[in-house]
């Protein structure tokens, strides 16, 4: 898919939990197709800390209105400062990059969605393209306490949505492993998207389970397009770019001891 | 409008901006950002005689206006490159230089003479200063004598343009630049990273697997601009200038400071079109001081 | 709360943060900003035997994440610090080190022999590692023989804490940090600044009217970081971190990587008052990960 | 006189020409006692390219409403970022700095006031000393062309103004050594801020006509303090921070070539 270097204008940016926002971006030139799981690349301005671009899940596209979502979770200082943006400022963003989740050759009629934290981000637009299907996804989402749980009610209106809480503060106390769905469920695909322990426990059960299951990684990167060769995961070919050959990775090709 | 035409030894490029080695990849990667065709020359990446699987992850590590890595040379080896990559990227319309690495004297050699025969390389940069492999690299980089028993022998076996990349991780650098000249070389670039390291306070740990990696972006400029202006008062062959390149102004300052040429490195990761505009740059500076040639701006610094 | 006292051979001071020389003027520059008794030691300017008056102006040029000074050691004299600066900065209530330069082996005798005698001064910082200098300086730096011959002298006429400032212009630090100790030094201090070079694209002139100048800043931290570790490696005298901390948590990766104390350098000229915080950071950083000393953070770690 | 460490408050950001732009900041801890001349260290957040603090004269203070006032040209990085500021907004500041022009023992009762562009700006604070104490100060402004003359009404306020541009635009064509006022009055001191090559000519009109000259210089600077030593001036006592022992200099302490 050709990558594209946009200046991208703020159609909006506002805070859907304490710590993260949403941000809303216009594409003047048009916006080129985007597969689930694709992310792009932030030049952020304006921060002497952040040299660097910074990479992040696409969330959602309008292809009519031309604009692309973000999901952001403020954890230093390049996202503190994405999240200062105002209408109509401008960003400089690549995109799409990487392959999105494989959701044709799957074939899935009954996948699971599981994500933790922000990492429910690139979810919604997978979701999106399920329900489009004629597929209700199931969603199964983790966080530490309730107020990390993410627009849930934006992904009911796709499937049904399961949460589970490490405080027990919303949905069953635990993690998103422990959850009854899973033993109740017999789902044919899991898309996982989160920090890499649970993505581990998620392709564990997936495993154990004979369940296809890919997992979209959070690699540091540099140059989002694989010149540089930084954000690499040992897998089953060798070291593979995150950045170009995932993020999401199906579970066989990764080396990981589960 | 003023002529870009540059020469480095028996290589002639339409203008003087290159892109760095482990930078650009080949090149390919960023046809949909711009025309690579209307580069210097892009030098491709690290390559070695035998395929190499690099560093572990973590490899990166941001710093004030920098970054550090610690990639390690991860290549597929030369007998890949000239059967699969070399046919494509020949393609490309575009002048390719190759990086040569190794750990031994002879590693050099048999890389160096593969390519040697590829029709459409028309020249190699040795990188004799990488500071993320364990044996070899910068080892090669950092005494005279061993920059010159490398440079001399794949002078032996290299019959086209030869650039030896040179590292700054030394007391003089323009010992080794003229150690490189003596050998044969026909063109020094300079600099390959700074070495360098990042820690996380909280952890404790090291923010590269390998403990050490190579600085790189605008924090280090200052430095490569030093040594290109010493290395250019020291040595006859023309000096490439690397180092935190990210704009014209940046090129402009290297080349009055003695670069033939620049690479742009680092900064391609931040603007994957930076290249395309360092070039426009340089012409419409020429134009606006009125000088015809790119070439009349080699050294040009006024002190 | 953890104990912060930090010892460097018979220097005892209530923490380990120190202000570097060339960047905290007399300490009284700063005594509107903050409270300059709370320091570990203020390292007071750079001092020779005779007066200088240093580099003409532009000395200084602004640069990514740091910047290039050329001040050139201008100071009065050791007899003027003596008689004049000694008497006010005694009364300050703050630890004073005294940073001492020279040309030749002699000035640096001369000038380390009269401070020998002041009761208030516990301690002199060998600079043998300035790079602004025409003569000396960092020329004693570079060359381990030379580093030793420095160093040894010194050593003869100077009874106190004797620290050796180090150049990073070097192939191998660990080289001239092991001449210095086993020259009889108490201690190393490292990195003095990366010698840089800026230029005016636009006039085609040097920003500095020494056209190089020393590079500091947030820009060497990760040279600097990796010289500590490298460092403390290398030699069992203790090592003071310096290179572009500006935090608390920027002081921690010193310490971590082997730094028993650090000196903040650059940063005073951003945050006057940035020392006291980062005093106050290494304290709750201590706190909150259940350390009882500093000490025990030094050369923590893990890799 | 003793040195603070603000956090001031943006009380308002406007523009007074096409480049410059006059910044009012409010001190809620009290304002300390300023003099004409003096100047103030500015922490430039959010800009990438810029690391050191940048040095501005003081142009005006409102002692009761514990305002100070910057007549700011955009010339680079740092001062394009302090022109970005909004009302509300905080901005790190050392003052005052520097000892300013001297007002008191050299007993001026007909005193010049010589500006050159953006250099007008400490002259303004002055003007209003002199005011204060009874006497009416002459004003003498230099710019290229109109638009680089500043404030003029509010300076005819304090007192008579003359200017010269460049290009004849405003005023008497020329430099403000040109102009006429210089023949038919005679000052007894000039007090000048401006270019170099604007202030060595007024210095050289003050040294051949006998009158006092205060200069205010404007090197760059790391800490203005006096710490770093790099904003040096040759004058008669040997190298001089401008930041410390300036910036205002007496012309006979200066080595000037006039």
């Amino acid at each position: 898919m050709k990558k594209y270097q946009f200046d991208l204008i703020v159609d909006s940016c506002r805070n859907v939990s304490v710590d993260t926002f949403l941000l809303k971006l216009t594409c003047p030139e048009g916006l080129p197709e985007v597969n689930p799981g694709q992310f792009a690349e932030f030049m952020v301005e304006g921060s002497a800390k952040t040299f660097l671009r910074r990479p992040i899940s696409i969330h959602d596209t309008d292809m009519v209105r031309n604009t692309v979502s973000f999901l952001i979770r403020k954890v230093g200082a390049g996202t503190e400062q994405l999240s200062k943006l105002k209408p109509g400022d401008s960003v400089n963003v690549l995109l799409p990059l990487g392959n999105g989740f494989d959701c044709t050759s799957l074939r899935s009629r009954y996948p699971l969605l599981a994500g933790g934290g922000v990492g429910v981000a690139p979810l919604y637009l997978l979701g999106k393209y399920f329900a489009s299907h004629g597929i209700s996804p199931t969603f199964l989402f983790g966080g530490r306490t309730v107020s990390n749980l993410l627009r849930l009610e934006d992904f009911e209106k796709l499937g049904k949505v399961y949460a589970t809480t490490d405080d027990g503060s919303f949905g069953e106390r635990g993690v998103v492993t422990d959850h009854h769905v899973l033993q109740n469920e017999n789902f044919d695909v899991i898309y996982a998207c989160g920090p890499t322990p649970m993505l581990k426990a998620v392709a564990g059960y997936a495993l154990r389970n004979g369940v296809a299951c890919q997992v979209s990684l959070e690699h540091m990167m540099a140059c989002g397009i694989g010149a540089c060769l930084c954000c690499v995961e040992k897998t089953r070919k060798g070291n593979l770019c995150v950045c170009k050959d995932g993020p999401v990775f199906s579970i066989e090709e990764l080396l990981w001891q589960i | 409008m003023a002529d870009l035409k540059t020469t480095i030894g028996g290589l002639v490029m339409s203008n003087p901006v290159m892109t760095a080695s482990g930078t650009f990849g080949y090149g390919v990667e960023y046809a949909d950002f711009m025309d690579i065709s209307r580069l210097g020359a892009v030098i491709v990446k690290g390559t070695t005689n035998k395929a190499r699987e690099g560093n572990p992850y973590p490899r990166m590590a941001e710093t004030p206006s920098g970054m550090l890595n610690a990639v390690g040379l991860q290549n597929k080896g030369v007998d890949y490159f000239v059967e699969h990559i070399y046919p494509m990227v020949h393609t490309l319309g575009c002048q390719t230089i190759v990086n040569v690495s190794g750990s031994s004297i002879d590693d050099y050699m048999e890389t160096a003479s593969a390519l040697n025969r590829l029709e459409g390389i028309p020249a190699i940069e040795l990188n004799i200063s990488c500071p993320n492999v364990k044996e070899g690299g910068m080892a090669f980089g950092v005494k005279a004598e061993s920059v010159f028993a490398v440079v001399s022998a794949v002078r032996k076996v290299y019959l086209k343009t030869l650039i030896v990349k040179l590292s700054p991780n030394v007391t003089d650098i323009t010992e080794m630049a003229r150690a490189a000249e003596s050998a044969g070389a026909d063109a020094v670039s300079l600099i390959n990273t700074l070495l360098g390291m990042a820690i996380d306070a909280e952890s404790r740990k090291p923010l590269l697997s390998t403990v050490t990696g190579g600085l790189s972006g605008p924090a280090v400029k200052p430095v490569a601009l030093r040594m290109v202006w010493q290395t250019y008062k020291a040595v006859r062959i023309p000096v490439i200038g690397i180092g935190g390149i990210c704009s014209a102004s940046d090129a402009i300052e290297f080349m009055l400071a003695g670069a033939s040429a620049i690479e742009i490195g680092t900064a391609n990761f931040i603007d994957p079109s930076v290249s395309v505009k360092v070039i426009d740059g340089i012409s419409a500076y020429l134009d606006r001081h009125g000088y015809s040639s790119v070439k009349q701006i080699i050294g040009a610094l006024e002190c």
